[in-house]
């Protein structure tokens, strides 16, 4: 007997379909933009979700705290020093905006993950962004047009092959 | 279970019973009188997880005691764990699989219905590709379940993936899926279909009963052979698309940043890798004379096929025996026999499987991967592992190539 | 682990956590925050052993859940239990083998001593020679735990009694040897040499760690395909002799009444024997449609090659899938599609073993032994069990031939 | 590999010797009666014992209770009655008188097993076996005369082979 289960060449029919309006609780971007939800937020009401949400665990410069360090790290990542530790960040090391909005989205705040709205992820995406140099103090992000963030790293990742 | 008195005083998993001083003198303790009809380890058992300080219980791991490790399944009690938002407590008759994305129709399940299809078993390894993640530099953890506790076999049953798929019907043009779980962390990977179809499947059962809470009760993703991140614990969606969903884990983590700055993804499979579990590390050979060594193989791709074993820093190498089951992508027993004379010796094991591929030392992956700073190279450390005994007879971790 | 709070409310095996309305919007619970290393099962798993009535809880046994088993791992808190004189509670650090006899020199070992040897690891059935006792005469007890869940698979860890028989050294004419546990039964039983020289060994471990109280920590005999009384608990002296022993548990017990009034002895073997677990007895189908009917089937005499299924009361068979892996004296996991017409079934599973042998039914069982009385011919009862499936989808234990 | 392992052809050494001594805690006496230990009781003397410490469970007239029935029930062995049960004790069912010595002195008391003098276990023997009607009123049990007991199923039981 093969691991797998033989399905018997036909379709069970078990389960229900999925409505639309089920599916829609569910959010889970591409990187090219498809699947980001209706929304926008501003640097500046990024700035306040950040301080009310975020700043005590990922600090006021977003260097970190019981979070992840958030910015800066650019020019570490080329290094082969054992003693130095290449800073991996939003900044550094993500290759896409898309997925700062869906990890926000999903996992963060830690302690009440889930509980911001689209608006307040596209702000406070648009706040680390900014920090991060990376959009404009005046930017305004959106379905539309995050995908299109220019990420530092976005060239930075290949296939394994293993 | 029995409440607090009975296990105040005993080990985690354990409860407290008396001693008599001859135990064929008194009666011992009755069938169901105290257990609930539901057994417990004995109080004289004292291993547990290990828990990595990380800055958050919730987002943290616990590692296996390889060291006490015995053929090769893993007790569910003792089974690793790496949480990003701690362990979900998840109602079964609640749960629900989603299934959507491109596919003729995107249905869901509950747990009775995922219970009605064809099941199957595996048993298998899992281990976080973190594994071993202190060791790249310099020997830092000082027992087997600190460099190699981050993986695990047991036996799981379920349904296969692609029984879930054909019954959704995936749209060509389909390459990839989402599977989400539903954790505080909402954890989220993305599988190449081809896998998906291949040997994936959702687990609800864990050495023979329902799998365990921190394992994903009521439902994991498993992904055999691949890391341990991927086999999303309390799995409630799968979504179906043409790219990768490029997540957080599958970009900020699980990538292996490359010394020239560039870094691999999808770096998927858990390839060939072995350690000895006895003697190791802070254990202490009270004598000189005969041990059998004995340790833990396993590989991604598929069998192990061969254990080679060092007592002389390398030089030397015999081939260990494998103990039955020898199972594609499970962990496999190995044992050798030695005669310690007493002096300083480097005990080493390197696992041969099936594609041919040979586990290499640390040092041939570091000048592959580059050490990259201290944590920076974290990810799928299968080096070989060094244990040097002490003319003393004391065991310890310790980087030889 | 957790003090009686945490407890209180969980069933056995379980710790009560908080359930929140939506697991992805509340952290879960941290690494070891609250098992102390040592994982429990879900609070929403309840299964147990359950114990049959006999006058003494200490002489008693109880009963694996097999409508709930998975693969074909038995959680080892859920492994079948028959005590004579309840659990012992032994400290390992004082527990000591004797073997003695027609022996070169008699020797005792410690628990170190017994660990230094070279081990073995095995996954295997045990399984009580009374299994199935209630069922000679007419359906009697209504799930397959109570009809069939004496027997439990293990993967066991220790060290074969041929190195430490090989240690002593047998004198010539040794061809039995007492094996006696250190209980407060001291139970014994009288193994043939040859059978303990093939494939007979001293557990210590089972499913990865040190073997469970209830199943004779410190160290077990373990006697593979023979009747489980003999894979003596608490194993604390062996004895060579010329002849067998003639304990009270293989004359006054453990032994086969005929209807001409004599009886079978050593009726070692535990014969080639399967059960259909789902759909079993108390189950409820709630509708017509697709069933993957499964079950277990095993072997003393080594792999189970094939097993039937008959879902119109024996008059077709159809060949059941085997899931892997097969193993000598093994549990093997089957199952095989239905579409239940909704009409009343009769569920029958038949085992062939490696040799030939072909699970009988119970008429023909008791054709050759008789029914000799209520619980009289007690023993071996290895027929093929039916299951009915009412119109209503109601599923009980029935006799068909 | 097989499931056998292997002990690489030598002794290991392990363990250590047993002396006379400490091997003589232990009792297994053989069906001839090698192995008995040394020691006697009559069948009056089997009574103080067995109304002391045995009839609580076993009853006064050794009918079963907590504990199994010890006598009667010859003649009920051939039976193919189901709805008759043959009644199996140590008077129609037991081969040997030495396994009763042994079983009583390795677990009865069931509540202080191991508590009998070897004397007080050839006596209560004694006494059940008198009360089963296979030795007399007057009989002496010891390590000499046991298992010359006539036992009335002695010829009762064959190797199943299987
Ligand atoms: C209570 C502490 C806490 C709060 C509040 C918090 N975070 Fe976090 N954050 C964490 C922790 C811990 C992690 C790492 C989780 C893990 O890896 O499992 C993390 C990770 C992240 C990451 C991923 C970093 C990387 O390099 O992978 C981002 C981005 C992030 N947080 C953004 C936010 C934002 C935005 C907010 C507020 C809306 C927020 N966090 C609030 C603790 C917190
Ligand atoms: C507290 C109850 C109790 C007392 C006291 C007790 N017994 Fe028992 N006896 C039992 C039980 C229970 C069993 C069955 C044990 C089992 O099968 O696991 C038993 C079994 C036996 C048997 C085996 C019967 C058979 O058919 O296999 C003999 C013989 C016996 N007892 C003799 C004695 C003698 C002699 C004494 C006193 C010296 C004694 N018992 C005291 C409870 C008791
Ligand atoms: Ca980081
Ligand atoms: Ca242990
Ligand atoms: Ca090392
Ligand atoms: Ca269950
Ligand atoms: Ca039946
Ligand atoms: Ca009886
Ligand atoms: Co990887
Ligand atoms: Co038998």
């Amino acid at each position: 007997g093969g691991a797998v289960a033989d399905n018997h060449g036909k379709k069970f029919g078990f389960g229900h379909t999925a409505t639309p309006e089920e599916l829609s609780q569910f959010v889970s971007p591409l990187p090219d933009g498809r699947g980001l939800p209706k929304g926008s937020g501003t640097v500046m009401q990024g700035e306040k979700v950040y301080t009310q949400h975020c700043l005590a665990c990922h600090g006021a410069n977003l260097e970190g705290g019981i979070g992840d360090r958030l910015t800066g790290g650019r020019s570490t990542l080329v290094n082969n020093d054992p003693t130095k530790a290449p800073v991996k960040t939003v900044e550094s090391y993500w290759p896409y905006a898309t997925t700062l909005f869906d990890y926000i989205k999903r996992s963060m705040p830690f302690t009440q993950p889930g509980s911001l709205s689209n608006d307040d992820v596209y702000a406070v995406s648009a706040y680390i962004l900014h920090k991060a140099n990376i959009v404009d103090a005046n930017a305004e992000l959106n379905q539309d047009n995050l995908a299109k963030v220019d990420m530092p790293n976005k060239n930075g990742f290949k296939p394994a092959g293993r | 279970a029995k409440t607090g008195a009975a296990h105040a005083k005993a080990p985690p998993g354990a409860i407290e019973r008396t001693v008599f001083p001859d135990p064929t003198k008194a009666q011992g303790v009755g069938v169901g009188v105290d257990d609930g009809g539901y057994g417990f380890r004995s109080q004289f058992e004292t291993e547990v997880r290990w828990r990595f300080g990380t800055k958050t219980t919730e987002s943290s791991w616990s590692m296996t005691p390889l060291e006490k490790s015995q053929g090769i399944i893993t007790p569910s009690g003792l089974h690793y764990e790496r949480h990003h938002g701690g362990i979900a407590t998840i109602d079964p008759t609640k749960h629900m699989l989603y299934i959507h994305g491109m596919v003729d129709e995107a249905k869901k399940f509950n747990m009775q219905d995922i219970r009605r299809f064809p099941f199957m078993s595996r048993i298998c390894f899992l281990e976080c590709s973190g594994n071993g993640l202190t060791e790249w530099i310099k020997p830092t953890l000082k027992t087997v379940q600190g460099t190699h506790g981050l993986t695990s076999t047991s036996e799981w049953t379920g349904v296969p993936l692609s029984t879930l798929l054909n019954e959704v019907g995936v749209k060509s043009g389909g390459k990839w899926l989402l599977a989400e779980g539903g954790d505080a962390a909402v954890m989220t990977r993305s599988i190449p279909l081809e896998k998906a179809m291949a040997d994936c499947f959702l687990a609800y059962g864990q050495n023979g009963e329902a799998i365990r809470p921190e394992q994903g009760y009521p439902l994991r993703l498993v992904v055999p052979g691949y890391e341990g991140n991927m086999c999303i614990k309390w799995i409630r969606r799968i979504e179906i698309s043409d790219t990768p969903f490029m997540t957080r884990e599958e970009t900020s983590k699980y990538t292996d940043l490359m010394p020239d700055g560039s870094a691999l993804q999808f770096s998927f499979t858990m390839e060939a890798k072995s350690v000895i579990t006895y003697p190791s590390g802070e254990m202490l050979l009270q004598r000189p004379g005969f041990y059998e060594i004995t340790g833990l193989a396993w590989s991604g791709k598929g069998l192990v096929k061969k254990v080679e074993v060092s007592v002389d820093s390398g030089k030397n190498w015999r081939e260990a025996k494998l103990h039955g089951p020898i199972l594609p992508m499970c962990h496999t027993r190995f044992s050798i026999p030695w005669e310690w004379d007493g002096k300083e010796a480097i005990l080493q094991s390197r696992c041969t499987d099936e594609t041919g591929y040979v586990q290499p030392t640390i040092k041939e992956l570091v000048a592959q991967r580059g050490t990259n700073g201290p944590l920076a190279s974290i990810y799928h450390l299968n080096g070989i592992q060094s244990w040097k005994v002490a003319a003393t007879g004391e065991v310890s971790n310790v980087h030889h190539y």
